[in-house]
């Protein structure tokens, strides 16, 4: 038996994967909230949330250089793939994972700077946006070829398997257009050979850019992979936070307990552009309208609002501490200098005396 | 009417999709309402029904997919979304496509449209100008566009060709580039153009490149310096011949591409003609490239990595002077 | 109800890929043989083997330029991959399929053509062995790199399909370790979404080269990738001609039916070194005496024999019309001209006039 | 004691996983009883418990595997089994491992092992010579040792170096090449090596072309022209002041590689030379490449596709009569 609750000890021998939706837990006036992470997962939804508006509006308005891609509708998924991670383990997030990054100790000034294009920031203007990473707190660095993270973090965990070091995961969320490349297929399965911790979140958003699941696969469900490289495979409906909470933290447990690498699946639509420069005009009403296309954000609100679990004061007051939060990383990393190529020294590799003079 | 180079791609591909039922087209996001990461192909899987199709994000299974096809008769053009993403595909480009003929007999005739080159903001993995990796391997024909005309003839010729084309389009050029209207010929395939004549000194150049060549000649022509501009249309067959001529007239040799300086373009042009033209140089050849390291997210970074015509006019006038 | 044999016509509705393992009908003393086309294939895997230990013999004698790879044990699968394909149909071998490829059709003078370099050959001495093909009559020329054929089979059948051909299907073969490749993954999965008629028959002979299973995949099942493509799987017991001419016939007859993408996966001991050059001794004793390491033609001929299918004259006849076979094949490619460096106009591609002149 | 190129490779990886424990080998084939396709790490699996793992076929996450393993301090060997395969992995070399320290600023201490080049009856897919793609993108240093001792210095070199390096070992060398003892240390890495002096001609080559060209040379002395030769070592960085140097004595140039031609080393070498060094040359620069088709399987095309000592020499005889 498998017990989705993170509180529950109760967990499991090796068995072939199940594929168990864990659905919404519609208990009416229940006392407290449905997972014991879940105000902490909200307060870093809700910060996401608000980073990213503020982040589109400054693209709207001409003020960041290239792309803004954000999580919106995927907040819940997200956040639970950074929340149970812990010092040690290691976080490779893609594109839509502000809120994941953020709950995993990414400080919002280190995502301003990487905007606004600040030296200070992470990548030092060298590189942009989603590609930030701080390999040396865990938090992998993208690169955009879609799959080629996992097996990097299956390479890390295997250093730190070596290294002695106990107790560690590895997360990396991947989209469903992103499950089609051959990376991602050597990278699921040489971590099934290697027996790594590792945790994959699929989130399958309907859309890989405009190109809907029927161009993009062709399978029933893509949980149904698992099976066919010895992963654990679940689903989640990842409008739901106390589900992601649940599912989610349920594989990052299996995981830490050394069972065989875990795939969630998670089912969402995406609620904005793929990046900001798209009107997603090809996401039609009647998707709009399925119970995927839900708001994470708004139902967990709601759900915390008609349990009364806590007041409108407090909620007005996370929310007011999220606006400022952003308001005070965007403020800092607008005073900084921006890079200047002057400056740089235009070797690519550490060993400058190997630094090749080609012109 | 005034026509982009983007548009010059769509339009070219309507009407190769219009004249010839065995061209279809094969990419991430080509079809449907969208027509494309840069709405290369905008409105064409209305025009065109079942003929511009909509891939996974499988680049490898994109190029295998339309090899199969070529090799049945059809015509496809592969889209990627980014030059960079041709990397996975790679093996499928040099190891089948590239060699297909030569081992069986049977041509491969399909065109990869591959967006290239830097624009302010893509940083390292969305401003990618690969052409020298494909140009190293046999058995491929690699065309590298540098005005409105030629984007939309090569692309119809890249189409008609027996072989395999990888045809390199600049997205900086998409929106800048402008023409009155589209030319019903080019110049052959292979064949380089004189884009400007001069006689004091040859910069050999293609692609976004040219332009800012052309400005370096622009500005070094107010002190008097006559520059001729070569424009290479195509580097693999690189037209040796027409960069010789020029020489011959100059003297002087300065080439100019934007990707990595290790083995690019401008050190075949400069081997070339080395070796085949030594006794028309007058000073050693010289050449202007990107940095040799990955390509800078930041505005600032980029500008300094990237040639500029400043960057080329320095390298000119210190060429002069030798 | 899926039917296994090929003589029966109820072909089946869709439904989730069924996991069906054909087991060796034994019917003892039975009238006939056991599938209507088992006198044919055993003819052609009889041929295969015999040529395969020739080209072997050969190899040993130093006779032949570069690698000697050969199906031994593989010879029901693979005949089964080839025998049920018509005028039309597109196959693409790999490096174990004689027995398949001389079922299409591929004159054995030309397979040793390529091995002795006759400029006969199809591939004229510039590609050799296990590489060549004949695209014009269906056959691709693979190249090494595993996994990349799926994709151009793909290609190929969608072309047939535009031209408006019907009947038509497209087959081509994969190791295990073939498997765990990104190109077969996009393959598999680009073949799914654009529904062609395609066949996969992957082989787990239990080895890559020299490495084993365990450190290949780690899911219990390969034929369970099927269902995360999409496609209906099958297993097939590879040592058993009947059973591979039931469970591959019939995949065959489904593809063409118009089914979604079939994938087949056999089950057999590669019963020679991964080439000539290879003393396989890395397979050890025990996995020599599993079931999977029976050969297929031993057994296929006990049968023959032990059921009084055909007598010891006509076996005897079928062996020396093989042999007769090879040895003309040899003697023909041997008396041929080998090509010269020097008639070569070294030009990679179809348009000459593009040539580049680069030295 | 006698020991070959191959060898020597083996030694260098059991020295490397005995004094190291960061060290470990990742590759097709590479562990057990087995000891690889080429037999170059046999018997350091049960010498090194868990330390020389096989992988499944997945060139791709078997690179990046170990970047993620560098990147947590590990010292990664990957073996790809020929380095014609290498192109599945290209993008994880290329676009990850060559970019990640200058994104970053952590270090990606991998060395990717490419057995590399032609040899009799390969063909097209188990033939390449690679050297010129992984040298064109940023942040890899290319390693082309060519003689057993460079083998052995450079592979161990290569392993304690902070950066990504693809060393591309020749096949051909492998038995051809033996050497009598193993040294305690090499040149600096990045230094070219004069491998036989002489005053008449330069010719830069490196991997199996340095033997083609030694042997090129022996015969034009006994014609009495006395050929400099010069070992690149590594191509990337490329000792342009050493090649310089050896140009400056001897007034010409010729470039010799086994790759295709099309922006090869060979066309870097003279760009460098022809730019920095062109008042050095008396005569045109010259390089000999392999043809620009896909490596034949027969040998009677294979030693017409690839070049001779004979080629070599008629090449220098040309420059020479300049
Ligand atoms: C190998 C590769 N090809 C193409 C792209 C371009 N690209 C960036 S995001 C994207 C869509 C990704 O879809 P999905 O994986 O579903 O993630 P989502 O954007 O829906 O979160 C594409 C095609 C890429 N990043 N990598
Ligand atoms: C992408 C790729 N990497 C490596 C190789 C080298 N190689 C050739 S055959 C082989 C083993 C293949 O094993 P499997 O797919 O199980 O087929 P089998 O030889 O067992 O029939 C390997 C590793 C290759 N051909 N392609
Ligand atoms: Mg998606
Ligand atoms: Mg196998």
């Amino acid at each position: 038996m498998i017990e989705n609750f993170l509180g529950s000890t109760a967990d499991v021998g090796y068995n072939r994967p199940m594929l168990q939706t864990a659905r919404p837990k519609e208990k009416p006036g229940i006392a407290g909230p449905p997972h014991e992470r879940y105000f902490d997962a909200f307060g870093w939804m809700l910060l996401a949330r608000t980073f990213e508006e503020k982040l589109a509006s400054l693209y709207r308005g001409g003020r960041i250089t290239g792309g803004v891609y954000v999580g919106k509708g995927q907040e819940a998924v997200s956040v639970a793939c950074g929340i149970f991670l812990r010092k040690g383990d290691v976080f490779a997030p893609l594109i839509r994972d502000q809120a994941g990054r953020s709950a995993f100790g990414e400080p919002l000034v280190d995502v301003a700077r990487t905007y606004l294009g600040s030296r200070q920031g992470p990548m030092r203007g060298r590189d942009g946006n989603i590609h930030r990473g701080r390999p040396r707190e865990g938090q992998l660095a993208m690169i955009s070829h879609l799959g080629a993270m996992i097996s990097v973090v299956v390479g890390s965990l295997m250093a730190k398997r070596w290294r002695g070091e106990k107790g560690f995961i590895g997360l990396t969320t991947i989209g469903e257009g992103g499950m089609q490349t051959g990376s991602t297929h050597e990278g699921l399965n040489i971590a099934a050979v290697e027996q790594v911790p590792l945790v994959v979140v699929a989130t399958n958003n309907h859309f890989a850019y405009s190109t809907p699941n029927e161009r993009e696969f062709a399978c029933q469900a893509l949980v149904d992979r698992a099976l066919g490289y010895g992963f654990e495979g679940y689903e989640v409906d990842g409008t739901d936070l106390a589900a992601c909470l649940d599912v989610i933290g349920s594989a990052v447990k299996r995981a830490r307990a050394g069972r065989p690498p875990q795939l969630v699946v998670a089912s969402i639509l995406r609620l904005a552009g793929h990046g900001e420069h798209d009107d997603f005009s090809y996401v039609t009403e009647d998707i709009r309208k399925q119970p995927f296309a839900r708001d994470c954000l708004q139902l967990a609100e709601r759900f915390i609002t008609e349990n009364k679990l806590v007041d409108a004061e407090t909620l007005r007051a996370w929310r007011d501490q999220a606006a400022q939060e952003v308001e005070q990383a965007f403020s800092t990393a607008q005073k900084e200098p921006v890079p200047e190529g002057t400056e740089e020294d235009w070797c690519a590799i550490s060993t400058r005396v190997l630094c090749d003079q080609a012109e | 009417m005034s026509i982009t180079y983007l548009e010059a791609i769509r339009e070219a591909q309507a009407k190769l999709l219009r004249d010839d039922k065995r061209v279809f087209i094969y990419g991430q996001d080509v079809g449907g309402t969208f027509g494309g990461a840069f709405k290369a192909t905008k409105g064409l899987a209305k025009e065109f029904p079942g003929r511009v199709l909509n891939t996974p994000i499988s680049e490898d299974a994109m190029v295998g997919t339309a090899i199969g096809a070529a090799m049945e008769g059809m015509r496809p053009i592969v889209e990627m979304q980014f030059a960079d993403f041709s990397s996975i595909a790679l093996n499928q480009v040099l190891n089948n496509a590239g060699t297909i003929f030569w081992r069986t007999g049977i041509s491969c005739p399909i065109t990869i449209r591959l967006p290239s080159g830097g624009t302010k903001g893509s940083g390292p993995f969305h401003s990618q100008s690969m052409e020298a990796l494909y140009s190293h391997y046999p058995g491929l024909i690699v065309m590298t566009p540098a005005t409105v005309e030629d984007a939309y003839t090569m692309l119809i010729e890249a189409v008609a060709i027996d072989d395999p084309v990888v045809y390199c389009e600049h997205k900086y050029l998409y929106y800048h580039l402008k023409a009155d209207r589209l030319p019903s010929e080019g110049l052959p395939v292979g064949q380089a153009r004189i884009a400007r004549v001069g006689r004091d000194l040859t910069i050999v150049s293609y692609s976004a490149m040219l332009h800012e060549s052309l400005t370096a000649a622009e500005k070094l022509a107010r002190e008097g310096l006559e520059i001729e501009v070569v424009d290479l249309r195509s580097v693999k067959p690189l037209d040796t011949a027409t960069v010789l001529a020029s020489v011959a007239r100059t003297g002087r040799l300065l080439a100019v591409g934007e990707s990595f300086p290790w083995g690019g373009v401008t050190a075949e042009v400069i081997a070339r003609v080395a070796a085949e033209g030594f006794h028309l140089l007058d000073a050693a050849p010289a050449r202007v490239n990107a940095k040799d390291t990955p390509i800078p997210y930041h505005p600032n970074l980029w500008s300094a990595h990237r040639p500029s015509s400043d960057a080329i006019v320095a390298k000119a006038r210190q060429l002069l002077r030798e």
